[in-house]
């Protein structure tokens, strides 16, 4: 196992490589340019000097170099700086990744985004695999039932619903009507007391519920498929046969089961925890990490773009490993060796 | 044939494709019906509520909504099923191969790593960028787009579902009943298709079903990022989109488009559970 | 954090205590104030950023040494007085003013402003290396210098009708020396520090500044009116859409403030008739406007002559046609796109120079009414005649049209609206939306921008900053016909040449007097719009919405609508 | 014994090795050796029994003389032709005459087919039959094995399983072959069904003139069914003989181990059998002991038995053994 591991990292490394050159490549290709933003009243020497002073006029491998030098050397040292406090050759001297359009460090703007991304996008999946798992495991028990059916039918409802929908919809009951539930998340809302936590569990409520319902109806629909699979093994029957109790062979033996291809795919989700939600935090104003990627999208903002894409290439990577790690775990019947 | 029997015996999957045929009925025939252009404005009867002219109002710009929405339904359903099969079949495509062939599976496996890993809005850009104009050239500006968009959707994914096959035909691949097979003489494509394809059926129809809503609601947000149609071509992920802002002026507006989805997706859903238990011989009739 | 709250806290509970012994007003009797801006702020330092956002929240903290105020008119910021030939402070021979500064202005740090921080101020951006934005705002500046503490004169190498160009307006206002001092040319981008949190003598101060999120701001202790400003805070929150930061004033009242919200006019009722807030409009010199491609841009042609100007040897096949364009024009109904996506944030205008009212020509007002009729009759006579499909065509030229713009969703509205009226006289029209950070992004490699123009006709929206039209009317001439000698960054996007037009601009350059001036600039307009380079369709405003309990909001369409926010209450 | 008749199957030094990549490079670092060095021949009409514990390499001997493996080294003729090499269509061409049956008469059956279409598989793989001919191949040979005919439409989930096993064995029985690999075909069930699925196969033989390779861990049953017997340990065939002699007097002290956990019907012998109990585990087949494989858990071994490895010899007429000290 741990030699697998090994290689499978040892694999990642050229493979990361390959997209970190295919994101930059890319991006440079695409139709974008760092002065799209600004007024049409600016002169274009102006704008051609602000290019310029963004470090645009080099070649395209001396940039491509730089970047990979800033991601990969420079900001992990500047981490490790700031992490704990000492200070490595010359760190003022390092060049870092900026943004273009606020010329802070990429990293720092991170970092800033990371805590609500976290809680909202994190809270909501993992809502949203709590009410998927009995859901899923009851829908396939009791396949066709009218708890089946009414699971069903909202866990479509909210797969076909695209969130900017719900979103708006949920402001518009709990904020406009019934004027319960703040619609613009406050990021520099700092939980010191039990009140202060009220106000962040409602300012959470929203974003959560809507994008775990969407969340949910996707993980129920596995759960559902993987327990049904299961249901008809016969090793069911036999357990059954041998005169378990109906709890123990559902819960023991179908759920351990059917929660292999199901855990499998819940790891594969984590990424898009780190990713964001670009459009639900676009509506509830969380301005977390994905509200950071299609700002910088849509602004142009080049190195913001590469690195977020590629930390998210980087995540997706791994967790894939930790996927196939855990199938193979879980599962005894595949072995890596 | 037995299949067609037990799916007949599965009241959900009948009502489901009850429905379906329904929609698309509507929208193939619809606008026979309902003659009014979808593309026509009448500012002067703009945000008005349902009427015997307009059964599902107008929008701010006094289009028909019921013609939008059926002429939207041609597109968002030959988008939604064109794409699902495009992601079907690579999907699967790559997974059997990944699953049942040792050689290809590192390889294939790390292209659908990449695929996963790489970000797909500044992908689109570019894409679109580079091909718009010789497609446009090629097919006009709406078969071109179609194809596009369909390309795009299909190309970027089929690889959840190419992952959970090539799982599932690895531990299929090690079945005595496979093995059987392969001693009976049986051609690996027979293999393939009879023995591997029909076991894996059930993570794809689940696939498909996802798929089709996917391709749909990822349609409308390639619209709204003007990657998508031509802005005045009304699909129904556009309509609901297009609709959201004025819910509390005129409901109908988007009450009707996302229902039309909601439905499809539902139904097709209802079809699909229906097709993998028919196609599981273990349920019949169980 | 905790102790950030409480300090907060302890604000808000003393202002409250405050309010209730004396009724004299104090500054940050009122609280917090919440402003929404739904395109996030993404730094405080307009030096580096010419966004309206960015430029708009740096007015909170910096000022420059004179404003406009909300009818136009330059009012006195950090200067003691506005100079003018009249008044000596302009010279004579137009080549510099001087600037007399108040004495009494300290920054928030407690260190007095003197003229060094003007004058460190024009360096730090006519550096060079820096990529300055404002850099406009400085043309044909040769140095600037402390005649003594409080007096600066700023040389010009040029004469300068209109020497108003630094300093005045938000987007280029004084920093502090002391605190920018090492972070000049190359430097200026890496000062994270100084750039999110600059020090200034406006009525607040950054307290927490969180890129393309959030600013927090504190009232400033040592503002010059010791009453103001009234707000404690301000929370200046970023994000999410138009239709939303209206709902959040005007439908939930969590927000007192939201800015720019161009959205359907029936929607924006329906908010404002919660009875929460009121939606208030500047009118300033935005136009909505349809460029008329005067060039061949025929995908066939390949990227050595697709919508070039090529010495006028590669006209467009039919927009070059008069008639033709005059037809287009004439088959707007301007009312209807005004009623359609603007509302009270729109008027129906005629003229690509659309104010300050003394340059407002009255020459083209005609077009206010659609004329169908007219329009049909003028293609009949051009010999442009309806083929089977009822498009007109002449000598096998059809009269199709490909029409973009950027994405959103009152100029999709518009394109078809006007498609529409345009199939009424025969023309067919192909509609194209181009992301907005593509079609204005300035990349000479995409197809896709306003500049490369691979269209017949576009649509999108100009003005110009301050109250002066020479800069904005000097786009038209001959010399500034994008293409690839220039990287297309021409602004005549139209790609008209026409030699009376280029000599009047050469005419206003020269000219003095105001008088003068604005009849020249008439003409200009007129040349403009009578030969339909542009089809102005629209007069926009700025638009915003504040909360009812907030007083003291008057909307400026010239500067920072955040330019009077020292004098804003409950 | 009658005078040695051409053997259908022969394999000389039949050797299957499984690659063991370890390590971050997925270097071979060694190889699992199954099936190491085996020469033993299946006459026509004879059913040859391999016995051993699970491990042993029985299983892969099946497979890798129906090629479905490709053996590491040696040769595997069949009716005196190589068909070590064979690939392809070529190989194809021989499936028809060598079947295999599977111990899981549950995962040898694709669920998702019906009966008459696994029996028929075979027959459209090869062309044999279609149609109205097909469906009547099917139902005779359901009816062979003591189907219903009437069952071709069900699916294997609606049978028990011996029924399933007997689905099995028409298959096997499809094409006509001459040579059956039973894999174990009764190790997976009750007792009460093996009895009938064993004289089930030796009723075919008889009718069909079948030449069977019995793999089984089971010595009783395979003395019942076997005319030969084959003892194998840690990839090697330890004795070879005619069941009645091997189990009359073994002469391998792997075999007498073998044999003393039998319990027999001959009360007298079973009064006196004692119960050879074996010392220790089997040893890795990656790394099996020099000398005599047997020789870390014989309860005989002498020095020289970890020494050099004992030769194959012929103590009896027809009774082969590799052992030291066997006479």
């Amino acid at each position: 196992m741990t030699h697998y591991i090994i290689r499978r990292l040892l694999f990642a490394v050229p493979t990361l490589i390959a997209i970190s050159f295919i994101l930059f490549a890319l991006l440079d290709l695409a139709p974008n340019d760092p002065t799209g933003q600004l007024p049409l009243t600016i002169p274009a020497e102006a704008r051609e000097q602000i290019r310029e002073s963004l470090g645009l006029g080099e070649a395209f491998h001396i940039r491509y170099a730089k970047w990979m030098e800033q991601f990969f050397v420079n900001e992990p040292l500047n981490l490790i700086e700031r992490a704990f406090g000492v200070e490595i050759g010359a760190s003022e001297e390092r060049l870092r990744l900026r943004s273009w359009a606020t010329r802070s460090p990429v990293v720092d703007l991170i970092i800033e985004r990371l805590p609500q991304t976290l809680w909202v996008v994190g809270l909501s999946y993992l809502i949203g695999i709590l009410i998927a798992i009995p859901i899923g495991i009851v829908s396939a028990y009791r396949q066709y039932s009218w708890f089946d059916q009414l699971g069903t039918f909202v866990s479509m409802i909210g797969f076909s619903v695209p969130t900017f929908f719900t979103g708006l919809l949920a402001i518009i009951v709990f904020s406009v009507t019934l004027q319960w539930l703040p619609s613009i998340y406050d990021t520099t809302h700092r939980v010191t007391d039990l009140s202060s936590f009220w106000v962040q569990i409602k300012q959470m409520a929203m974003p959560v519920m809507v994008l775990a319902l969407f969340n949910a109806a996707q993980i129920s629909r596995f759960m559902r498929a993987a327990v049904l699979d299961n249901l008809t093994q016969d090793y069911v029957r036999t357990a059954r046969a041998k005169g378990l109790r109906e709890r123990v062979v559902l819960f023991i033996h179908v759920l351990r089961n059917s929660l292999i291809p199901v855990v499998t795919l819940i790891a594969l989700g984590i990424p898009t925890v780190f990713g964001g939600a670009i459009i639900t935090e676009k509506i509830f104003r969380v301005n977390g990490i994905g509200e950071l990627l299609i700002t910088a999208i849509q602004g142009a903002d080049i190195p913001l773009v590469q690195t977020l894409s590629f930390l998210f290439a980087v995540l997706i990577v791994l967790f894939n490993l930790v996927a196939d790690v855990l199938y193979g775990i879980l599962d005894p019947r595949i072995r890596y060796s | 044939m037995d299949v067609w029997l037990a799916f007949r015996n599965h009241t959900g999957a009948l009502a489901g494709a009850g429905v379906f045929i329904a929609i698309a009925l509507a929208v193939a025939i619809g606008p026979l019906i309902h003659t009014v252009d979808p593309h026509y404005l009448d500012i002067l009867a703009k945000n008005e509520g349902p009427s015997l002219k307009h059964p599902m109002g107008t929008d701010n710009l006094g289009r028909d909504t019921l013609a939008q929405v059926l002429a939207g339904g041609r597109i968002s359903l030959a988008v939604g099923f064109t794409a699902m099969m495009i992601a079907l079949v690579l999907g699967t495509l790559v997974g059997v191969l990944a699953g049942y062939f040792r050689q290809l599976d590192g390889l294939l496996m790390r292209l659908t790593d990449m695929f996963l890993a790489l970000p797909l809005l500044p992908l689109l850009l570019v894409v679109i960028m580079l091909f718009r104009d010789s497609l446009r050239a090629a097919f006009g500006p709406e078969t071109g787009i179609f194809l596009l968009v369909v390309f795009i959707i299909g190309i970027t994914s089929w690889m959840q579902t190419a992952r959970i096959v090539r799982g599932d035909v690895l531990a299929l691949r090690e079945r005595e009943f496979v093995t059987a097979a392969r001693s009976i003489g049986t051609r690996r494509r027979r293999i393939i298709t009879r023995h591997i394809l029909p076991n894996v059926l059930s993570p794809i129809m689940v696939s498909a079903t996802l798929g089709i809503a996917n391709a749909i609601i990822t349609e409308s947000a390639l619209s709204f990022l003007g990657l998508g149609f031509p802005p005045d071509f009304p699909t129904w992920g556009r309509l609901l989109f297009d609709g959201a802002n004025f819910i509390s002026v005129t409901p109908e507006r988007v009450l009707w488009p996302g229902l039309a989805i909601s439905l499809t997706v539902l139904s097709v859903n209802y079809i699909g559970d229906g097709l993998r238990d028919a196609l599981d011989p273990r349920l019949r009739g169980v | 954090m905790l102790g950030k709250c409480v300090i907060g806290l302890a604000i808000a509970a003393l202002a409250v205590a405050m309010l209730s012994t004396s009724a004299q007003a104090e500054r940050g009797r009122d609280g917090q104030l919440k402003i929404l801006y739904w395109q996030a702020v993404s730094t405080v330092n307009p030096y580096l950023s010419g966004g309206t956002k960015d430029i708009e929240a740096a007015s909170l903290v910096l000022e420059p040494l004179a404003r406009y105020d909300d009818t136009g008119t330059m009012i006195p910021a950090l200067a003691a007085d506005i100079p003018s030939v009249e008044n000596g402070g302009v010279a004579a021979d137009l080549m510099s003013i001087t600037w007399p500064l108040r004495p009494d202005v300290v920054w928030s740090d407690g260190t007095p402003f003197t003229a060094a921080d003007v004058v460190f101020s024009a360096e730090y951006c006519l550096n060079e290396e820096m990529g300055c934005n404002p850099l406009s705002s400085f043309t044909d500046v040769t140095g600037v210098e402390a005649l003594d503490d409080h007096t600066v004169r700023i040389q010009f190498g040029v004469a300068k009708p209109f020497p108003y160009g630094p300093f005045v307006g938000s987007n280029a206002p004084i920093i502090q020396k002391a605190q920018f001092e090492n972070c000049t040319g190359t430097r200026a981008q890496t000062c994270t520090e100084q750039n999110f949190g600059p020090i200034g003598t406006g009525p607040f101060k950054v307290d927490e500044f969180r890129a393309n999120d959030v600013i927090v701001f504190s009232a400033n202790e040592n503002y010059r009116e010791p009453d103001k400003p009234a707000f404690a805070t301000v929370t200046f929150k970023g994000g999410g859409d138009a239709t939303s930061a209206a709902r959040a004033v005007l439908a939930t009242g969590e927000f007192d403030y939201a800015w720019n919200l161009q959205i359907e006019p029936e929607v924006l009722e329906q908010m404002v008739a919660n009875g929460k807030g009121s939606v208030v409009a500047g009118f300033g010199t935005m136009v909505e406007r349809l460029i008329v491609n005067q060039t061949n841009n025929d995908s066939d042609l390949g990227k050595d002559k697709r919508s070039l100007y090529l010495d006028g040897t590669n006209p467009h096949p039919f927009l070059s046609d008069p008639a033709v364009s005059r037809a287009l024009s004439l088959a707007i109904d301007r009312q209807i796109l005004v009623d359609f996506g603007y509302g009270a944030a729109g008027q129906v205008t005629c003229n690509v120079l659309p104010a300050p009212p003394a340059y407002t020509s009255t020459a083209n007002d005609a077009c206010v009414t659609q004329n169908i009729e007219q329009a049909n009759r003028i293609l009949d006579e051009a010999g442009w005649l309806p083929g089977d499909d009822g498009v007109r065509e002449k000598d096998g030229v059809r009269l199709s049209i490909l029409y973009q713009t950027s994405t959103n969703s009152v100029r999709q509205g518009t394109q078809a609206l006007i498609k529409q009226m345009w199939g009424q006289i025969g023309v067919e029209t192909e509609l194209r939306n181009i992301d907005a950070a593509v079609f204005f992004g300035g990349d000479p490699a995409s197809p896709d921008t306003y500049m490369k123009f691979y269209a017949d006709i576009q649509m999108y929206t100009n003005n110009f900053d301050g109250v002066d039209p020479e800069a904005y009317m000097a786009n038209w001439m001959c010399s500034e016909i994008p293409g690839p000698e220039n990287q297309w960054l021409g602004s005549n996007i139209s790609r008209a040449c026409n030699a009376e037009y280029d000599a009047l601009a050469a005419e206003l350059a020269v000219t003095a007097s105001l008088e003068d001036r604005a009849a020249i600039a008439m003409r200009m307009n007129d040349v403009i719009v009578q030969n339909q380079y542009v089809i102005p369709l629209i007069w926009r405003a700025k638009i915003s919405a504040h909360a009812n309990t907030l007083k003291g909001v008057r909307m400026n369409a010239w500067d920072s609508e955040m330019w009077n926010v020292a004098d804003w209450h409950r | 014994m009658p005078p040695e008749p051409v053997p259908l199957v022969a394999v000389e030094n039949l050797t299957k090795h499984f690659p063991i990549l370890r390590g971050v490079l997925r270097r071979q670092v060694g190889s699992v050796r199954a099936v190491d060095g085996l020469d033993f021949a299946i006459h026509p009409r004879e059913t040859l029994g391999l016995v051993g514990e699970s491990g042993c390499g029985k299983s892969t001997v099946g497979r890798v003389i129906l090629r479905l493996f490709t053996p590491t080294a040696g040769r595997v003729m069949f009716r005196g032709e190589d068909i070590t090499a064979l690939q392809g269509e070529a190989l194809r061409k021989l499936r028809p005459h060598m079947q295999m049956i599977f111990q899981d008469p549950q995962d040898s059956l694709n669920p998702r087919m019906t009966v008459g279409s696994i029996v028929g598989e075979p027959l459209r793989e090869h062309g044999v039959a279609a149609g109205a001919g097909l469906r009547e191949r099917v139902e005779s040979l359901l009816d062979a094995v003591g189907l219903d005919p009437a069952f071709a439409n069900r699916y294997p989930h609606e049978f028990s399983g011996g029924q399933r096993q007997r689905i099995g064995v028409a298959r096997a029985l499809a094409l006509n072959p001459e040579f059956v690999v039973c894999d174990e075909p009764i190790a997976a069930l009750d007792v009460s069904i093996q009895a009938q699925v064993v004289n089930l196969l030796k009723e075919l033989q008889e009718r069909l003139g079948l030449t069977y390779l019995f793999i089984s861990h089971d010595l009783r049953m395979v003395r019942h069914v076997a005319d030969r017997v084959a003892v194998m340990y840690l990839g090697k065939i330890v004795e070879l003989a005619t069941s009645d002699a091997l189990y009359e007097e073994p002469l391998h002290p792997y075999t007498r181990a073998l044999l003393s956990a039998v319990p027999t019907h001959d009360p007298e012998r079973e009064a006196t059998r004692r119960r050879i109990i074996l010392e220790g585990d089997v040893p890795s087949p990656a790394a099996p002991p020099p000398g005599c494989r047997f020789s870390t858990r014989c309860p005989v071994a002498v020095a020289e038995c970890s020494e050099r490895a004992p030769e194959w010899r012929t103590l009896r007429p027809g009774h082969q053994v590799a052992c030291h000290l066997a006479e």
